[in-house]
């Protein structure tokens, strides 16, 4: 009984005795949902358009801003390294696009998830070349990011709010609002979405399938910059990062491999859960609950409803 | 068809480029490091590798190596990856090795019973299994200058003492946030033990390895427990984010402490918050010394080191050369034990057996003040020697103590059970035949 | 865990009754109210237009899906619910319209694998492929070389069916469907795009299977001179619906059947 | 002109559905096990101890790996938690009962891994390809958990990890330090090539031709028969079988100690390359991988600094190892492009053009 006791009342007794300590979990779930959110998001787009389950996203992440903050190091200036930055993900797009998916179109998916793999290798390998394998602090203040704490008195406690934060919940949905804004009204993003739906419906409308990839690995790779300065500036940019970039994984899984607001509420929803099972179970069994909790949250949804929070019903057919 | 030939006779030539093994001559002593400039840990692993190879470069430009013998140096890339490392161990075995040191935890456990059948001293410094500094039970493994249990202990009594005595400690909490691994974990018997004696409270913060840089529950609870003290037992990318975790959080600083593994880069993490963090050490920072200009003048002007100029005398490439001190200091004693100038393996076991760092000593090296004494025996193999403290001021590490001696009852008493664990668990486990050069 | 392998007796030599079955997806259905029945050792062939809910009656006779009314009686045992696997316990073996193969396999394997259900020799003997497992690995194949003497496809044997043209691969499909002496045989389209002469030969090959092993054969077929010549009795489907059912001949004159292949309005 | 399929009849079923219907393949099957024994005694110890016995050992938990993502079609990634449950399976049994050999305890030690495996294989009933593979990774991270929180599972030693107590098989040490590499060698040889065999016999029969079957078209497979969970995890069983006997190799008779770590994500990964590489339902392709993966480096360790150093470059041993990332990286891509199928395939298509050698086809 006991332990049923701590389980299923303890928990919410001490939410209800520390409202402010459940609203900065809340909130700390919230950030670190939104980068979730924001790594699944590269890879959605990825998905959605060249059905590549890209495992390089991880890396990417870390490689972009290494590339930001590496030229800072040597002396470019901030907003003209993280210009260069971005072509640095427009050159590795069409890299990608000429060497790897070219040649392997029509195989297997397993084939092209497998090829993410060597490129992640080789980018670890080049990113470390270039930039050496210490980790880098973030330049948030050349890059105009606001730092310090605002702490609120609410709910008869304390609650402290980064800027930081902040500025990545803002950032990252005018990120999401861009993409879903280019999506639905320009021309190219209702030629990816043709792809999405068929390959052969967008061949047939006249799009070049090659450039099609160039352009959604591009936008991967934005997106996966702003993660990188986001995450980098939370916890410093280092490769270890690339291990987090797993936790992208269950986000996709619960909103679906295809949906761009399924990765994001998944996000919400795994940033959310991870913290609160953390926080307020994990001790239960002595805590560091949280490298598996997300899997499992995700793993008992998709039992429940295998296609995902977003994906559509799969009626199989023979 | 033209691709695979071209493949096959890639294949040959590797195989034929393998056989080619760089051999080194036989008038010099034979030196392997095993670093990490690369991974997930290579933010502490480069300063530690370039301290390490610089020192005994050093001794090669300057002084033409140790007792005019040349070390043949070399550098095996483990990655701080289990896999390599062991790998890289296979790869030095041959070439007569006089001593490894694996630099993780997870390669020096394999290692340990493979060194007294392979005759390669195996020098852990200051991390490995703490249980080896039992020399009567693993002659041939090597922890000084102090275990974790001692750093541990050191660090309550400091925290005691700034309470006014360890007494004081009654009813505080203290909250040990640790790498989720043996070495994060193996304090934690010596810490309840510890807050058994003297009615303080412990709170355990695990951070698995995935999560190094994830650390936003752990420090939530922080917040929720409001321990007094906070303990650190980290390392690589986890210090740094850890530091900044506690200054977003608003943890007082001044009540964070950690074991000696932090450098600059991980309190510099933290920005201006982070004064006031404290960490143990038993070597100075800084490059004044005689021996570390001489690094300087013998190795980096010369460009004969991959360290940027600034990086010598920081924390962590200091702890480098005191690892190649030790190294240095065991070859030395080895020669003067045998007479003979070029030593084995076996000699080396020797002479780290024997190695004695005293004031005197260390003025002659050109490292005065650059640690405290030093001595092992045949049966200490650790020394248990003790560390001082030392505070972030915002730019620089900063002393702020005298050198606080472990807590040497409850230590022995945790590795006396562990060494017997150890020989119960490990019924084979060969009894130690190797001769004492003195009593102990 | 076996179906009961003949079991109750079969009424009035009815071997599958359908009785009033619908099934939707969502809002759409694709089937409404249908009843039919096949007798035993008759060939009954199903036809109607495309879309018209062909093969999902096939899919919820061998259990792929379930109606969500009315109710299937396959030899006399009325199941709600059949799993797939069930179904082919029962005894009824299915070919697909767009071949379902193991492509990787070859010809050989892919009948072989169709006697999976025949084959229990326990996971011991398998480890070491000896004594029973190999007895029985050998007695099978020896019924699979008969039935690919029986369908003529001897020189492709050991090809992987991926490479085979779609004709062949059609009749390794009906032979991997053979292979598991099924009462009751549901071929979806076997002629589909086969040429004149291939579909003379399959209709030869369904004919004799009928004939001489007496199987129970349902088939879906586009082709009518196919259909007219080789069933038995016709049940004709539209939109979902049941709009005839009878001899071929009854059929051909029916007035419904002659609109919706004209495609008459009404 | 020496591999010829002509003049060879089979006159019965039973010889045409051989392993091996080949009379060359036979003897070619032969001599590389005559002379993988014979390596014993005549390769030094670095080849043994750091070549051989991890290739080895990796090429088995590949053939595990290829059990369920080459012939069922079931993505894993918790591969090196599987791994991992073998080893400690294998340390608590051979440190409760001492006496009973520890071949034995190897042996059973597989079990575990496949109960455990078994369990993390029953969602993949009702999901396929990536979401499975996800699903597999909280087996992963929470085996892992497990291996760094029960202390019980270490018999509670200080150190947390694993270590290799004395072991002997007729009266010679097997494990433990005094164990030599040669003995070691042998013991691992000897398990793979049995296990190897046994695979061999399952993939070629009705398990396997049912395991295809359902990676190749599930619901036809269903249709035919095959039950899909049974089946599914019985591939999930037979394949963590495999891997946790060669997680107990690896910690006993390769490294001789370990941390939990050891059976990390990239260590699930790392088999998966292997497989990919080698070819997906081969089982000799998982050798092939194997070699490929983990050799490459270790040769591209010893071949780079040599390749540089005519050149008067000395290039340090990070920089290796940063080249080493990306070529390896380079070269599954390349791999990838060349032969999707893996190695494996390269391997039948030479065998095909020696069989009608010296004319084209």
């Amino acid at each position: 009984m006991d332990i049923l006791y701590k389980i299923f009342i303890e928990p919410f007794v001490f939410m209800g005795e520390a409202p402010d300590l459940l609203l900065q979990t809340l909130w700390e779930g919230l950030v670190s949902g939104v980068l979730y959110a924001l790594i699944a998001l590269g890879f959605v787009l990825i998905f959605k358009a060249s059905g590549v389950f890209n495992f390089a996203q991880g890396i990417m992440v870390v490689f972009s801003a290494l590339i930001l903050v590496g030229l800072y190091e040597k002396g470019v200036p901030a907003f003209l390294a993280l210009l260069l930055a971005v072509g640095a993900m427009l050159l590795l797009a069409m890299a990608v696009e000429r060497v790897v998916l070219r040649p392997l179109v029509n195989q297997p998916d397993i084939i092209l998830f497998m090829a993410t793999f060597g490129l992640t290798y080789f980018l670890i390998g080049f990113g470390e070349l270039i930039f050496g394998g210490s980790p880098k602090e973030m330049i948030t203040d050349a890059l105009y990011l606001p730092q310090g704490t605002t702490e609120v008195d609410l709910l008869g406690g304390m609650v402290r709010f980064q800027h930081l934060d902040i500025a990545a919940a803002v950032i990252a949905s005018i990120m999401i609002g861009v993409l879903a804004v280019f999506f639905s009204k320009t021309r190219i993003g209702r030629a990816l979405r043709a792809v999405a739906d068929s390959h052969k419906a967008a061949l047939s409308v006249g799009i070049s399938l090659n450039q099609i990839w160039v352009i959604v690995w591009f936008a991967a790779g934005i997106v996966a910059l702003v993660a990188g300065i986001m995450w980098g500036a939370r916890s410093g940019v280092s490769f270890a990062l690339q291990i987090i970039a797993l936790k992208a994984l269950p986000v996709l899984i619960l909103g679906g491999f295809t949906s761009i607001p399924g990765a994001i509420i998944g996000g919400l929803i795994i940033g959310v859960g991870e913290k609160l099972g953390e926080f307020y179970w994990g001790p239960l069994v002595g805590g560091g609950i949280e490298t598996w909790l997300a899997y499992v949250i995700a793993l008992l949804f998709l039992l429940y409803r295998p296609q995902g929070l977003f994906g559509e019903k799969i009626i199989e057919r023979i | 068809m033209s691709f695979r030939k071209l493949s096959l006779g890639l294949a040959v030539a590797t195989l034929v480029g393998g056989a080619a093994l760089p051999a080194f001559a036989q008038d010099s002593v034979y030196v392997p490091l095993f670093t990490y400039r690369t991974g997930p840990f290579a933010g502490s692993g480069i300063y530690i590798a370039d301290g390490m190879h610089d020192y005994l470069q050093m001794l090669n430009e300057r002084d033409g190596g140790i007792g005019g013998v040349k070390l043949a140096l070399e550098e095996c890339e483990t990655g701080y990856d289990t896999k390599k490392g062991v790998e890289c161990y296979e790869s030095v075995k041959g070439k007569n090795p006089v001593v490894v040191n694996p630099w993780s935890t997870g390669i020096t456990l394999p290692l340990i019973p493979r060194a007294s059948v392979d005759k390669i001293p195996i020098l852990s410094m200051a991390y490995g299994l703490s249980a080896s500094a039992r020399g009567d039970i693993f002659p041939w493994i090597f922890n000084p200058p102090a275990t974790y249990w001692d750093g541990m202990s050191m660090i309550v009594k400091y925290i005691g003492e700034k309470e006014g005595g360890l007494e004081k400690l009654k009813g505080k909490t203290i909250g040990f946030l640790h790498l989720d691994a043996a070495f994060g974990k193996e304090p934690i018997p010596l810490l309840n033990e510890l807050a058994k004696t003297y009615g303080f409270e412990v709170k355990l913060y695990p951070v698995a390895a995935q999560d190094m840089q994830n650390q936003s529950s752990q420090w939530l609870s922080v917040r929720r427990d409001r321990p007094d003290y906070m303990i650190m037992w980290g390392w690589g990318s986890m210090n740094g984010a850890a530091v900044k975790e506690a200054v977003r959080s608003g943890y007082p600083m001044d009540k964070f402490y950690s074991v000696w593994w932090p450098s600059e880069d991980d309190a510099r993490a933290g920005g201006a918050g982070a004064k006031g963090f404290k960490m143990l050490n038993w070597h100075s920072v800084g490059a004044d010394l005689p021996a570390l200009k001489d690094i300087q003048k013998h190795v980096v002007d010369k460009g004969l080191s991959k360290a940027p100029k600034d990086s010598v005398g920081t924390l962590l490439y200091n702890r480098g050369v005191y690892n190649s001190l030790l190294i240095a200091e065991a070859i030395a004693t080895a020669q003067k034990l045998t007479g003979k100038k070029v030593v084995t393996g076996e000699d080396v076991r020797r002479g780290m057996e024997n190695i004695k760092l005293d004031p005197a000593r260390l003025k002659e090296l050109g490292l005065e003040g650059f640690t405290g004494g030093m001595e092992l025996t045949c049966s200490d193999h650790n020394s248990h020697s003790p560390a001082f403290m030392q505070e972030w001021d915002g730019t620089k590490w900063v002393k702020i103590s005298e050198p606080i001696q472990p807590m040497t009852e409850q230590v022995r008493a945790q590795l006396d059970a562990a060494a017997k664990d150890y020989a119960e668990k490990n019924p084979g486990w060969p009894k130690r035949t190797e001769a004492c050069d003195k009593a102990s | 865990m076996r179906a009961p392998d003949n079991p109750v007796a079969v009424k009035d030599g009815v071997l599958l009754a359908v009785e009033n079955v619908s099934l939707g997806f969502g809002g759409v259905k694709a089937l409404t109210d249908v009843s039919f029945d096949i007798r035993k050792g008759e060939i009954r062939a199903i036809i109607g237009p495309n879309g018209a809910g062909k093969t999902s009656m096939l899919n919820c006779i061998n259990g792929f899906y379930y109606p969500t009314e009315g109710s299937i009686t396959f030899k006399g045992l009325k199941r709600p619910k059949m799993r797939p696997y069930e179904a082919a316990r029962g005894g009824i073996a299915r070919t697909f319209q767009n071949v379902a193969l193991f492509k990787s396999m070859s010809t050989l394997d892919n009948i072989m694998a169709g006697r999976s259900l025949k084959m229990r020799s326990s996971f011991f003997w398998q480890l070491f492929r000896h004594g029973p497992a190999m007895t029985e690995e050998v007695a099978h194949r020896r019924v699979v070389e008969e039935i690919i003497d029986f369908l003529e496809i001897q020189h492709i044997r050991k090809t992987p069916v991926g490479r085979l043209p779609y004709g062949l691969q059609k009749r390794v499909e009906l032979g991997r469907a053979l292979a598991m002496e099924p009462d009751l045989l549901l071929l979806d389209e076997p002629m589909a795009g086969m040429n004149l002469e291939e579909k003379e030969d399959m209709s030869r090959f369904i004919f004799e299977v009928n004939q001489q092993f007496g199987t129970t054969i349902a088939l879906i077929e586009h082709d009518m001179g196919v259909v007219m010549d080789l069933s038995d009795r016709v049940v004709v489907l539209e939109y979902g619906q049941k709009i005839a059912d009878g001899t071929p001949d009854e059929v051909k004159s029916n007035q419904r059947v002659i609109d919706a292949y004209l495609g008459v309005a009404h | 002109m020496f591999y010829r399929e002509a003049g060879q009849y089979k006159s019965n079923y039973k010889a045409d559905m051989a392993i091996f219907p080949l009379r060359e393949d036979k003897i070619g099957i032969g001599v590389i096990i005559l002379a993988a024994y014979s390596l014993a005694f005549l390769g030094d110890s670095f080849l043994l101890q750091a070549v051989m016995i991890p290739f080895l050992v990796f090429s088995l938990a590949a053939i595990g790996l290829n059990i369920l993502t080459g012939y069922a079609g079931l993505l894993s990634l918790g591969t090196g938690a599987f791994m991992g449950v073998g080893a400690y399976a294998c340390y608590k049994l051979m440190t409760a009962f001492p006496d009973v050999n520890v071949i034995v305890w190897i042996f059973v030690s597989g079990f575990f891994s496949a109960a455990i495996g078994a369990l993390f294989g029953l969602p993949s009933l009702r999901i396929k390809g990536f979401y499975l593979a996800v699903a597999t990774l909280a087996a992963q991270f929470f085996l892992q958990w497990c291996f760094i929180r029960i202390p019980w599972l270490v018999n509670y030693n200080v150190s947390g990890a694993l270590d290799a107590p004395l072991r002997t098989l007729f009266g010679v040490p097997i494990i433990g330090a005094t164990a030599t590499p040669q003995t070691r060698y042998l013991v691992v040889l000897t398990i793979v090539v049995v296990l190897t065999w046994l695979a061999s016999n399952l993939v070629h029969g009705r398990i396997g031709r049912a395991w295809i079957a359902i990676r190749d078209m599930d619901l036809a497979a269903e249709l035919m028969g095959i039950r899909p969970l049974q089946t599914k995890l019985l591939a999930f069983a037979v394949s963590s079988y495999y891997c946790g006997v060669a997680g107990a190799l690896l910690v006993f008779l390769w490294y001789g100690g370990a941390e939990y770590d050891v059976f990390n994500i990239n260590q699930s990964f790392f088999i998966l390359f292997m497989v990919i590489i080698g070819g997906l339902g081969s089982l000799i392709g998982s050798f092939f991988g194997a070699a490929l993966i983990f050799i490459m480096p270790i040769v591209l360790g010893i071949v780079l600094p040599a390749m540089f150093s005519p050149f008067g470059i000395s290039v340090g041993s990070d920089t290796i190892e940063h080249l080493r990332f990306m070529i390896v990286g380079a070269l599954i891509i390349f791999f990838l492009i060349v032969e999707p199928h893996g190695l494996a395939r390269l391997w039948q298509i030479g065998k095909q053009k020696l069989l009608v050698w010296p004319f084209p086809y």
